[in-house]
């Protein structure tokens, strides 16, 4: 689903962020991204929602060359994409309930039907009586798993998530893994970018490790010691 | 854009105005002062030209007739000049008239004239001139021709006025202009900053707007409205405070040149200039905001 | 606060200056803005004030000899008016002058003068009052005192123009002070919201300011020291406003009312008012500043 | 030097996030604050640099009461305190240097001065090369330890560190750990919290853990197992 073809990404006055990468990513797969910081990994995953372009190379999602899309088509290539960020990036000004509703009623969906998804996944991601509290009352990961039921909201054929548990103890980041098991069972693709090795080793079916911008490493699960 | 979205705006816009209230009072302020100085000088150019109007009205010749000069002859020396292709009207000012006239604008020092007697003036006619011919060289071209009319003994006219009278037409035209757009320019100039400001206050909810996949419309509409909203009542407001404006000078212009009242009787906006001010403001404001926004949106990671 | 921290004030004030240099420019001109229309109104005032002491000077009061006065008996009487303590000076206008003026005054149509007496017109005297005097009851007392003296056959004076004038004295003080008022709060207002605007920009430098255990002082002083700077370039910008405005009116007032050029000779503001114009700038800028930072600090995170 | 007389925190609108907690921390400690999300770790930090006031009871803080402090009050004893936060919270119109520079201006330093020890303590969290960046164009890794070099500028006497290493790498975090180990030497006392139980294990010579904003276990590691 996912192709890339010698990409390299070159900051402005930066030594470069990632340097020739190629690599294929199946659907349906569970990606992790490792290595140490600064290694790319935001990078890797600005570069496939198209927050950056990459300054060489092709990058295809879909069969669509990301690299050459309009704003129109950056917009409709984003609502088939979940997104958690690293510094979760939630409204103050809206309430939990809102902030995971409001990425559904961008794409047309009717306020009364985004609110009940919203509050399903709210609940599935252990945010139950938090609904109406808005982000900056919350504990720094609650507000990760808003971000997280806000990627999910509407069922995306692909989730990027940049150290979706980072601020979480282990018990709730298994259990945030969990949905996402969840969610692969229905075809999406996921690729996480993570520190944390436990994680990795037993949910990762594919880890790709990157080092100073370059592949060192990517490693395929081929016996399904998928853990419950 | 779907149904549910343009709900979907409609609530953005109601809930931004609940929230950031402060902000909008701020932008529709703003914009009201930039209006109302604008305005102030509509109103300006409006009087003026009213005045002008007026004016052109007093581009009239009179001439002096001979102290012996019949009534009857005067009436055919009258009809020969109302036969004159430049001439609007006459109007015979007989000795009886021309006193009581200057009695009148002498007003309190009038006592002077007293032991005179009453056929002491000369009796005259006023020629009011076409609008075409109320120019300069004309005026005088028909001057000369009048005082070579027998029985005439004299001809005035007001030529400075006359001048004059050209001059500030042109003036007004250009002020208008200039001034109009650099006014203009200031405003657009203020409003966008405003806007510009609010939105460095509200980026993160464009940034997320973005990433969770809105198109460019979605993003830009709230905001849009909620600048052609504020620009209306902007230029309301700036209504108001030019009524007011109008109501003071109106109230102190007369106070101050109680001789000239009725020379200039200053008037409000027409409804044609009303309307202007508000489609301006509510131009202003969806411009100002979707400029602002546009610029914004481009250099944004700067 | 120590060396140190006054370099970092400097500092701070300069990098924001230059980093968000257009934010300065919106609230001076914001500023430049509010203040332009408060001078525009200062300019009404001060000229209409100028006005007034022109007028002041022209209560005078007419009084008509008897035509068979002697000029040494003219000359007792003068003498004797001159003596009362209302009477500023008194000039005594002879026939001849009298004749002279009034030509002057009747100006193009002196043409219907011709052939009358010289001596038509009776000699007077033109009576000055003294400033505490110059109102209506008291100038009506003096005027019926003046017409009982032997030799003086008539007494006038400008009774309205007197009432008008306490009348608009009364009311340009109450305008000033009511219109004054309101702009004032209003320019503050939006003075001060621009400021609440930009700190909302800038919220996390203040958070973070804060965490790191900066004073109050050393987060506000930046704030206010940009606000005063804006504040006096607004000033100065509003200056340049309303001496182009000067410029237009004078030139088009002159052309307006070519009649009365030299009874409302427009006039500038007077460097009293340009430094006022100057301090409520930096005032404003200061206190708007300090005033959204507080109220802003306070309710940080509501 | 720490002391915590029934503290009990209550949110507006809220459970209670904290609820009758004493504790007392010496000069010195290296303590571990751990528990689930939403826990009231972070809450416990604020409380103890007066960015929030207990609802009831009372803190000292070198015999001082916090929650009598006027603002100037609150300011001077920021000053003695070195803050990393979970979100960071640098400025991104300044670079990294002078982010960290900044919170030694405040108190007095000269510019020089403060750019010089800026410096030092970067190249020492392995950001040498990035000084002249602007946050933004940093890693969330390398964001973090600019946030730790700030928390350690002004040589503090107490440092409260909310999930310093949630965006670094085990080794980074290793690094991090070994920095702050460094700052105990001279006397400084250290408040983490963490959901990190590796380098819990490893480091923490006290681990407090709170569950539910109620203290649950707190235990002093009494052989010195300090791990080098
Ligand atoms: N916008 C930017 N401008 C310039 N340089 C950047 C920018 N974003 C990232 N970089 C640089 O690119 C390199 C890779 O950054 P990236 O964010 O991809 O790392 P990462 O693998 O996500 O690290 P971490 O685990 O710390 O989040 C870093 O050295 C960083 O400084
Ligand atoms: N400003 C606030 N207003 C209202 N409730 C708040 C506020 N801050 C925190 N809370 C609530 O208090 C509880 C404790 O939050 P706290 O941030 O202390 O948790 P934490 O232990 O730091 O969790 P995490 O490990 O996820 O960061 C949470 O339930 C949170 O929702
Ligand atoms: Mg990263
Ligand atoms: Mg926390």
């Amino acid at each position: 689903m996912i192709q890339l073809f010698h990409v390299t990404k070159t900051y402005p006055s930066n030594s470069p962020a990632l340097v020739d990468i190629s690599l294929q990513i199946d659907r349906g797969q569970f990606v992790f991204l490792t290595g140490p910081s600064g290694a790319g990994k935001t990078t890797l995953l600005k570069l496939l929602f198209r927050e950056e372009e990459p300054t060489e190379g092709q990058i295809l999602f879909d069969n669509q060359n990301v690299t050459r899309l309009n704003t129109r088509g950056v917009a409709r290539l984003r609502r088939r994409i979940g997104l958690v960020f690293q510094e979760f990036k939630l409204l103050p000004r809206l309430t939990v309930l809102e902030n995971v509703a409001l990425a559904a009623q961008v794409v047309g969906m009717s306020r009364k039907e985004s609110h009940i998804k919203a509050y399903r996944l709210l609940r599935e991601l252990g945010l139950k009586g938090k609904y109406d509290s808005k982000p900056l009352m919350l504990s720094g990961g609650e507000q990760q798993r808003v971000a997280i039921a806000r990627a999910l909201i509407n069922d995306p054929m692909l989730v990027l998530a940049d150290e979706p548990t980072g601020n979480l103890d282990p018990v709730m980041a298994e259990e945030t893994m969990r949905v996402f098991l969840k969610m692969r069972e229905t075809g999406t693709t996921l690729i996480v970018a993570s520190h944390n090795l436990e994680l990795i080793k037993r949910y990762g079916s594919r880890i790709i490790s990157l080092r100073q911008g370059g592949l060192v490493d990517d490693l395929e699960r081929v016996t399904g010691a998928k853990a419950s | 854009m779907k149904w549910s979205q343009l709900a979907f705006v409609g609530r953005r816009v109601r809930h931004s105005l609940w929230e950031l209230l402060w902000n909008h009072v701020l932008t529709s302020g703003t914009m009201a002062m930039s209006l109302f100085v604008f305005g102030v000088f509509i109103l300006l150019q409006e009087n003026l030209q009213h005045l002008l109007k007026g004016w052109g009205d007093q581009v009239q010749i009179n001439a002096y007739l001979d102290t012996n000069v019949a009534s009857n002859e005067a009436q055919s020396i009258l009809e020969r000049i109302q036969s004159l292709p430049e001439v609007e009207h006459v109007r015979h000012i007989s000795k009886e008239q021309a006193w009581r006239d200057f009695q009148t604008a002498l007003g309190a020092q009038s006592a002077v004239l007293e032991g005179l007697p009453v056929d002491v003036l000369p009796a005259s006619f006023e020629i009011a001139v076409k609008v075409p011919s109320r120019s300069g060289p004309l005026v005088e071209e028909l001057a000369s021709r009048l005082e070579k009319i027998e029985g005439i003994a004299a001809v005035e006219y007001p030529q400075e006025w006359v001048e004059r009278l050209s001059l500030i037409v042109l003036a007004v035209q250009w002020a208008k202009w200039v001034l109009g757009g650099i006014l203009f320019v200031a405003t657009f100039f203020i409003v966008g900053s405003t806007v510009r400001l609010a939105l460095l206050a509200r980026k993160e909810e464009i940034e997320i707007m973005q990433l969770v996949g809105a198109s460019e419309e979605l993003i830009q509409a709230p905001f849009v409205l909620e600048g052609m909203l504020q620009g209306t009542i902007g230029g309301g407001l700036s209504l108001l405070g030019l009524w007011l404006f109008y109501l003071f000078l109106q109230q102190h212009f007369f106070l101050a040149f109680p001789l000239f009242g009725s020379m200039i009787q200053i008037r409000f906006l027409d409804p044609h200039s009303i309307a202007l001010l508000l489609v301006i403001g509510l131009l202003l404001g969806g411009m100002g905001s979707l400029f602002s926004l546009r610029r914004f949106l481009r250099t944004w990671r700067g």
